[in-house]
């Protein structure tokens, strides 16, 4: 167990390294961020001397190896917008889209799961059509249009909900359905198609072959073996939320880490940027890793180390 | 055949049989429109007998097995005619109702072990179920009659086993699990679905002596679903026998057996080989052949003699291994080793059939592939007609591979999908630039007539063909490069009797006409005593022992290949009283610590290149 | 084939996906000679007019913009614009994918581990971000954009069309293709790649309806498709700031989306329940 | 819900406001709090380390210049209480006595001098630098009174002193230096009439009055600035009571938020809509009769009247209407397409051209609506502008290589010809795509001339030319439209910074 865990976090500091390499060089590709920093009757003397005195003048392997040798040390610079350290900045914002993320999962599984048992276990009925429509429904909206709508429907039109901002539930509403709204449809299409299949598993066969009550076959037999692919699944929606936040916290003015990231990305704000990437990558990562260890939990073939 | 002669019990009896069906129609929806599988079908089981219902495959055995116990998907299926379980009509009855039915008054024995146990819980857990479900047993009492049941199946060691999950237990170990499930709440029927089908033979002898042992226990009738013969012979008071949907004959085991009436029936027994029928026979003999419509059966022919021993031989294998590496933990390190080839040594000459058999793990199919290096062997040397495959480089493997060639067990898996059998053919010729596109439709043409096809086929695509006309297929191609050797891994074991005998004759014909060399990878004995010159027996990937046909079969040296030999079913209902022991022996494990080094062997010889493993 | 449509057409949702899909595809193709108003025709006088607006030029079927131009014009010449990026984007991510998994499937010693470590990193990237920060690098041209998309979208085409490699590798034909000397490019092409073809098919077309939307987002975040082409992501982008009293202008490219990318989700959904049910096993 | 609404007083009142609104009871607005919505947050709280308008505006409420504007826009003091100037090269300022920074330092002549050498060392790399960088010394005279040293006589000293905010804003010494200027780019320290509680980045920026602020302590009680990107999303906010101040509202929106309870305060702008052609490459824009046309070919006024709902004000030249020297007698070109046509076919263009049309999007109310309204005028003349929408990170690479092409939008600001037309029509000026070597000499002139009657005189003449020479399309001073709660007394200012010193329910 142990020696899986070490080799898994090898790899995982490999990938880590090598979303350090990307993000590095893909955001310098375009330049840096002098001109921009500064204002525009700035003259290029001006410019080059602050280049200069940020260090952008050098070879971008020197800077590649600098930011590396100072990020293992969990330095990540300073922001260049804000003046302090990025990875504080980072940081500072992670709790707030984690709570988004949080509640928008948490929205989806409440959703997903009875919706997707309901269909799998009156398969072909009327429920599973409409939850095939529902998904697909989901699945077809751009997650900033639903915003707009929703923002017009209850803040505009019935006062409703506070249109933006973070610090009551009510706040917090509107964000995590749109934000929910696409792994809600992709999680309940995905446990409704494998508990089909499951149901129709040779096992699911023989506890019906037992006298087992149909009940407890959904919900004790087949259950468990469905969740082990949408566990994969949910951990891949994991990176989507995270990455649909982006949209969502931008149109919700909701302060957390995607917003920073947009508006970092904007003002080629490289050690926010980079930052930002590096602990989103850590932590979906982690998220793949907890998602394959929770394997064993659920499928004792997977149980490493017996 | 009326309906009448397949419902009249045995003469004389007057009780009620358990299970009565009355012409049971079972369609499936397909596209839209239903297509009966089972047609028309009624049969009686009466108490404390046991009724096979034996078919090739598609002739809707299983399905009825499904229909009696409702199993068949709702919505797809329909049901129609009469099922009386002990005088309850089971169509009628509610789903509730039905459930207690399953389990209660009548429990199943599914085809596939490895697959019809829930691997997310125990054992020990899946016991308990069945045995509370019903709700009249609690959780302490049950815990205790799952562990009898499990004694009671000889599983052994139950105590500590009873919290494993079914992938720690081999296919036998979980067909017994199975069985002592389908007791647990005393069925006065048992259907045993092609229960020991997918396992190995001494395996299954094993299970049908303990189906036997416990009907004899508990009294249950037995509904036994299988597709062969010799099983059938061994286990059934009476016959059924299914063919496309429909019973076409039925009778006592005795009766079909030796006065079989229907043409079909009498074609399934003929492809039947028995072991023992080639005694006194040195070369191989080609099976008889029924035709289905008229019933009128060719004689067989012995195959001419095609060994040539004086010069030297096309394949020359010594002292083959070839370990696979478990690798675990912190940068991959090896843990240990199976392995799977193991100190191998044999030859072939041209013309002649060597046999490898065993069963499955043995590494008999290990060896065929590393001979080909499919696989990488370890060590040892491989001589194909005098070249060293091993020290081959991979543009020289290329070339060499053109005189040996495979042809693998699972016809629907050997041939793209995507590609028509003429290209398929076709594609090592023009690989090879063996000439061109027009010379290879000319060759393609020729293999397909010589396997006994059509040319006209070339266009099509692999599924438009039947089992047997695959692996038809797949002998043209593999006849494409002219190989001198062909390695025939389980190449008949998947397909159903009547094709495997006609597929064997083709390999045999073959023989006599291109003097090929076969290695016969085989774990089916009655087929094996058919075909082959000579026979290597496998066990834990080592050769126990080797010789010429006749020898090994009639005077089994080697205590692993008298117990293969006694373990394998004949179609011979005289000989089913015979019982073997139903205790369980699981097979040895050939994985072995990083660094262990077997001892090394001795062999003995017993007759003339009859040679056995001292041990 | 004829059966392959019998069976297709047996679903009623999936053949109003169909021709949903088929409409799109006509508008794209013949949308510029459809049209009843040059699309990038401006009046503004006569801008922000709601639908059924019989105009000094004839009559605006959806409407006009901020601009005072057709929106129905718009939304037709859109229909290309949009699928040209979701097609195109879908045949470089396919392209990309599925090499990576052909080789990594095959061969996963050295290049096949080397490749699997490139798809974990692309999956560790969120990739709204990584879309952005290329998008703001390179310059939001149709083409870049295509392209963004396009290298940011191959993982899932690798990872199923290795999983199905490393099944099919062992599979006999494969092995028999060994035994008969076929050559590597020949087995990776011949032999593998067909067999991998309609899990391809199945999810390019889930993809593309992501594509339509993955577009529409770049735009709404002015990363999107420059002017002059219109689509349907930049039109919502541009209306979205007047939906307080010309709700047309944002709503109508919201709903020709929505209606697009679920009879593309339709007919992607249909096409997998008979290419290849085991791919819902993969879907992200 | 292990989130808490602690801490602040305002994360409560949004949360009751939010209740009620639940409970359907409209706006419920605390009268001590000004919520003001804008769209960005801001990016520091040290007022020098800055280049960004919001940021301005909140710093604004916290520190002082030693100049401000009064309520016509004109120049008033502040933390200066007068001004002369001893000799050509030197501004003295005479200083508010009695001031001390919110934590009690007291405000003078050093405090001055001190934040003056702060911005102006290059070490400190203060964006705005460029600004104030014609200072080349502050002197204390006595407590209350500093020398400002030039090199050159600096007419728009007082402009630059104001307008320039950014790093004229007067911080408190000793605090600035502490831990090395990061205690005051997290907390800042001013003398103004709000004094800084807490900063949650992207989320708010919450202020409360200063009871000894030396104007007297401001009517608020409480002053909380948001960045709400969607402009949509911050109409929502207003409207549903989340909100007491929202900028940049879209024309179309006035008569829906004007009345009721929310209402709209609009002012013409300081900066300046306008096209800016390229002449340094050769295209068919270095022919002045080519950039005539295209002041002929497109309609301002419709552009105006539709887009901008005719809010704004119409300019002749790129000068504010209120700048120095401007002359309410200039006239812009008429929009007249004939005559674009003829002067095209007399450039040798009757079929008209192609050229590039560069800008960034969403930088400026409208732009883009505007930029392609333009582009459709230009090719109903035969010119077929293609536009290019530069990110904004691109488009100052772009700038800084000189590489801006064709027609461009780039937008300006400046009360002063100095600060207009010097940077962007100078030969060889970073900002200047545009060479005549007389009108160089009216500018760099004009640049130090101290006399107000002379410099006019020197910009008319300037003004010829360039009307003649038209290197650009000037447009429109766009309007700044604030929605805000009606019950709220504030005016907006037109130089676009925002402030709540007189504000009151």
């Amino acid at each position: 167990m142990a020696d899986f865990l070490i080799s898994r976090l090898l790899y995982a500091a490999a990938v880590l390294l090598g979303v350090s390499v990307a993000v590095f060089f893909l955001i310098r590709i375009g330049g840096d961020p002098s001109a921009l920093f500064l204002p525009p009757e700035a003259p290029v003397e001006e410019i080059e001397r602050f280049r200069r005195l940020m260090g952008f003048d050098r070879p971008l392997a020197v800077q590649y190896f600098d930011f590396l040798g100072r990020a293992l040390q969990g330095d990540f610079g300073m922001s260049l917008r804000y003046d302090q350290p990025a990875m504080k900045l980072v940081l500072e914002r992670v709790p707030a889209t984690l709570q988004l993320g949080a509640m928008a999962l948490l929205m989806s599984l409440v959703i997903s799961i009875p919706l997707a048992i309901l269909a799998a276990a009156k398969h072909g009925s009327a429920i599973d059509r409409a939850s095939l429509l529902a998904s697909l429904l989901g699945q077809s909206f751009p997650a900033f249009w639903l915003a707009i709508m929703l923002i017009l429907l209850f803040s505009e039109t019935f006062r409703l909900l506070p249109p933006s901002g973070r610090g009551t539930w009510q706040q917090l509403i509107m964000p995590a359905i749109v934000l929910a709204t696409y792994s809600t449809a992709i999680i309940t299409r995905l446990l409704r198609s494998s508990m089909i299949e499951v149901l129709q598993s040779d096992y699911v066969r023989t506890a019906r072959g037992k006298g087992v009550k149909e009940s407890r076959i959904i919900l004790s037999h087949a259950l468990r073996n469905a969740a082990i692919p949408t566990l994969t699944v949910i951990g891949l929606q994991v990176g989507a939320l995270l990455g649909g936040a982006v949209i969502t916290e931008e149109v919700f003015a909701y302060p957390g880490v995607g917003r920073l990231a947009i508006q970092a990305i904007a003002n080629r704000d490289f050690t926010v940027v980079q930052a930002f990437v590096v602990l989103m990558a850590a932590l979906i990562v982690t998220i793949n890793l907890l998602v394959d260890l929770s394997y064993g939990l659920l499928d004792p073939r997977l149980r490493k180390g017996k | 055949m009326s309906n009448q002669d397949l419902q009249t019990p045995p003469a004389g009896d007057t009780t009620q049989p358990v299970l009565s069906v009355r012409g049971l129609t079972t369609s499936f929806l397909v596209d839209g429109s239903w297509r009966p599988v089972v047609n028309n079908l009624s049969f009686d089981v009466m108490p404390g007998e046991t009724l096979a219902i034996v078919g090739e495959s598609g002739s809707g055995k299983s399905v009825t097995s499904l229909s009696i116990m409702r199993l068949l998907q709702k919505g797809s299926s329909r049901i129609e005619g009469e099922i009386r379980l002990g005088g309850r009509d089971l169509l009628a009855l509610p789903d509730g109702e039905m459930r207690h039915v399953r389990g209660r008054g009548m429990a199943m024995v599914f085809q596939e072990p490895m697959t019809s146990l829930n691997p997310i819980f125990t054992i020990g857990e899946q016991l308990v179920e069945a045995l509370t479900c019903h709700g009249e047993m609690g959780a302490e009492a049950a815990r205790k009659e799952a562990l009898r049941l499990m004694d009671k199946v000889r599983i052994p060691n139950a105590r500590a086993r009873f919290d494993e999950y079914p992938h720690q237990f081999s296919g036998g170990m979980r067909q017994r699990v199975m069985i002592a499930m389908a007791l647990a709440a005393k069925p006065d029927l048992l259907i045993a679905d092609e229960p020991t089908t997918a396992l190995d033979v001494t395996i299954q002898g094993q299970i049908l002596d303990l189906i036997k042992t416990l009907q004899a226990e508990e009294g249950m009738s037995v509904l036994f679903i299988t597709h062969d013969m010799g099983v059938v012979a061994e286990i059934a008071d009476r016959v059924v026998v299914m063919y496309r949907g429909e019973a076409v004959e039925s009778g006592p085991t005795q009766d079909i057996f030796y006065d079989g009436k229907h043409p079909y029936t009498r074609a399934l027994l003929s492809a039947v080989p028995r072991l023992g029928s080639m005694k006194e026979q040195a070369l191989p003999k080609r099976f008889p052949v029924v035709d289905i419509a008229t019933g009128k059966s060719t004689e067989p022919a012995t195959v001419a003699g095609t060994v040539v021993r004086s010069s030297r031989p096309v394949l020359e294998v010594r002292n083959l291994v070839t370990r696979f590496r478990t690798r675990g933990g912190l940068l991959r390190r090896s843990e240990g080793a199976v392995h799977a080839v193991e100190n191998v040594s044999f030859e072939l000459f041209q013309g002649e059939t060597l046999a490898l058999v065993g069963e499955s793990g043995c590494g008999k199919s290990t060896t065929g592939r590393s001979i080909t290096r499919l696989v990488e062997p370890d060590r040892g040397k491989v001589m194909v007609d005098g070249v060293d495959m091993r020290s081959l480089g991979k543009r020289a493997l290329r070339q060499t591979r053109r005189n040996i060639q495979m042809i693998f067990q699972d016809p629907f898996a050997s041939l793209n999908p995507r590609m028509t059998v003429g290209a398929a053919i076709a594609e090592p010729f023009l690989e090879h630039r063996l000439g061109t596109r027009a010379e290879a439709r000319d060759k393609v043409a020729d293999l397909l007539q010589r396997v006994g096809l059509s040319p006209d086929v070339m266009g099509r695509y692999p599924h438009e063909f039947s089992g047997g006309q695959r692996q038809r297929i797949c002998i043209a191609r593999a006849l494409t490069l002219d190989p001198k050797i062909i390695v025939a891994d389980e190449s008949v074991s998947a397909l159903d009797v009547s094709i495997k005998a006609q597929v064997c004759n083709l390999l045999m014909d073959l023989q006599e006409s291109l003097r090929l060399s076969y290695l016969f990878i085989s774990h089916d004995m009655a087929v094996v005593e058919r075909i082959s010159h000579r026979v290597a027996v496998m066990h834990l990937g080592e050769i126990v022992e080797i010789g010429p046909r006749a020898a090994v079969f009639e005077n089994p040296q080697h205590p692993y290949t008298r117990k293969l030999m006694a373990a394998v079913p004949v179609p011979d209902p005289s000989r089913r009283f015979i019982s073997r022991s139903a205790e369980a022996d699981e097979l040895k494990s050939p994985v072995h610590p990083a660094g262990y080094e077997p001892p090394e062997r001795i062999y003995r010889e017993v007759g003339d290149g009859h040679f056995v493993q001292v041990e | 084939m004829r059966d392959f449509l019998k069976r297709y057409s047996s679903s009623s949702l999936a053949m109003v996906g169909l021709a949903i899909v088929l409409v799109a595809v006509f508008a794209a193709a013949f949308g510029p000679w459809l049209v009843p108003f040059d699309p990038n025709t401006q009046d503004i006088l006569q801008r922000l007019k709601p639908p059924l607006w019989r105009g000094t030029d004839g009559m605006h079927l959806l409407g006009t913009d901020a601009l005072g131009r057709d929106i129905f014009s718009r939304i037709i010449v859109g229909a290309r614009v949009s699928i040209l990026v979701g097609v195109s984007a879908v045949v470089i991510s396919s392209i990309v994918g599925v090499t990576f998994g052909l080789i990594a499937g095959y061969e996963d010693k050295y290049a096949g581990r080397v490749l699997m470590m490139l798809t974990d990193i692309q999956l560790a990237i969120p990739f709204m971000v990584l879309a952005l920060a290329v998008a703001a690098v390179v310059g939001p041209s149709l083409w870049n954009i295509i392209a963004i998309l396009g290298l940011t979208n191959w993982v899932q085409y690798a990872r199923v069309v290795r999983a199905e490699c490393l099944v099919l590798r062992e599979r006999e034909f494969v092995q028999a293709a060994h035994m008969m000397g076929i050559s590597t490019p020949h087995i990776l092409t011949r032999h593998l790649l067909p067999n991998v073809m309609s899990s391809v098919i199945v999810i390019s077309s889930l993809l593309v309806a992501k594509m339509i939307i993955f577009e529409s987002s770049l735009s709404f975040l002015g990363l999107g498709v420059p002017p002059a082409t219109p689509t349907w992501g930049t039109m919502i982008a541009e209306g979205r700031n007047y939906i307080g009293n010309a709700w047309w202008v944002a709503t109508i490219p919201g709903v020709a989306i929505f209606v697009t990318v679920m009879g593309t989700n339709l007919v992607g959904d249909r096409l997998r329940d008979l290419l290849d049910p085991r791919l819902r096993q993969v879907e992200s | 819900m292990t989130f808490s609404f602690k801490r602040s007083l305002m994360a409560a009142a949004v949360g009751v406001s939010a209740v009620t609104l639940i409970a359907g009871s409209g706006l419920a607005q605390d009268n001590s709090t000004v919520v003001v919505a804008q769209a960005v947050d801001a990016y520091t709280m040290d007022p020098a380390k800055h280049s960004n308008f919001p940021t301005a505006n909140i710093l604004f409420q916290i520190y002082d210049g030693l100049i401000a504007e009064g309520e016509n826009g004109e120049l008033v003091p502040a933390l200066a209480e007068s001004w002369s100037n001893p000799d050509e090269l030197t501004w003295r300022f005479k200083l508010r006595e009695g001031v001390t920074f919110h934590n009690g330092e007291p405000f003078n002549a050093e405090a001055v001098k001190l934040s003056f050498e702060r911005a102006l060392d290059p070490e400190f790399k203060a964006p705005y630098f460029s600004r104030i960088s014609h200072i080349k010394a502050v002197e204390v005279v006595d407590e209350y009174t500093v020398d400002f040293k030039t090199e050159e006589p600096f007419p728009t000293m007082l402009l630059s002193l104001y307008e320039a905010s950014f790093p004229a804003l007067i911080v408190p010494p000793a605090y600035a230096k502490e831990n090395d200027g990061a205690s005051i780019a997290a907390h800042p320290v001013g003398t103004g009439p709000y004094k800084f509680v807490e900063w949650l980045k992207d989320e708010r920026v919450v202020l409360e009055a200063n009871p000894d602020y030396w104007g007297g302590k401001p009517a608020i009680d409480k002053v909380v600035f948001r960045p709400i990107a969607e402009t949509r999303t911050r109409i929502a906010e207003l409207t549903s009571g989340g909100a007491d101040i929202i900028v940049d509202v879209p024309p179309e929106d006035i008569a829906a938020l004007d009345g009721g309870d929310t209402k709209v305060s609009t002012i013409a702008s300081d900066s300046l809509y306008f096209l800016a052609f390229d002449t340094t490459r050769d295209t068919p824009l270095k022919d002045k009769r080519v950039r005539q046309a295209i002041n002929y070919a497109v309609d301002v006024d419709a552009i105006q009247a539709a887009l901008l709902n005719g809010m704004g004000t119409r300019i002749a030249l790129t000068l504010p209407t209120n700048a120095f020297a401007y002359d309410q007698a200039w006239k812009p070109y008429p929009y007249d397409p004939e005559k674009a046509k003829q002067l095209l076919a007399e450039a040798g263009y009757p079929e008209g051209f192609e050229i590039p049309f560069m800008s960034r999007k969403g930088r400026y109310m409208k732009d883009s609506e505007i930029i392609e309204a333009t582009a459709g005028f230009l090719a109903r003349v035969g010119i077929k502008a293609n536009i290019q929408y530069l990110e904004p990170g691109v488009w100052a690479q772009v700038s800084e290589r000189k590489g801006r092409e064709g027609i461009t939008f780039p937008g300006w600001a400046g009360r002063d010809p100095q600060l207009v037309w010097a940077p962007l029509l100078i030969t060889g000026q970073y900002q200047s795509y545009f060479s005549n070597p007389e009108l160089d000499e009216l500018l760099k002139a004009g640049a130090s001339i101290i006399d107000p009657e002379e410099r006019k005189a020197n910009y008319a003449k300037a003004a010829e030319i360039i009307k003649e020479e038209a290197p650009h399309l000037p447009m429109i001073q766009p309007p700044l439209i604030y929605a805000i709660d009606a019950k709220l007394n504030w005016t907006p200012r037109s130089d676009g910074i925002i402030d709540l010193r007189k504000a009151h329910f």
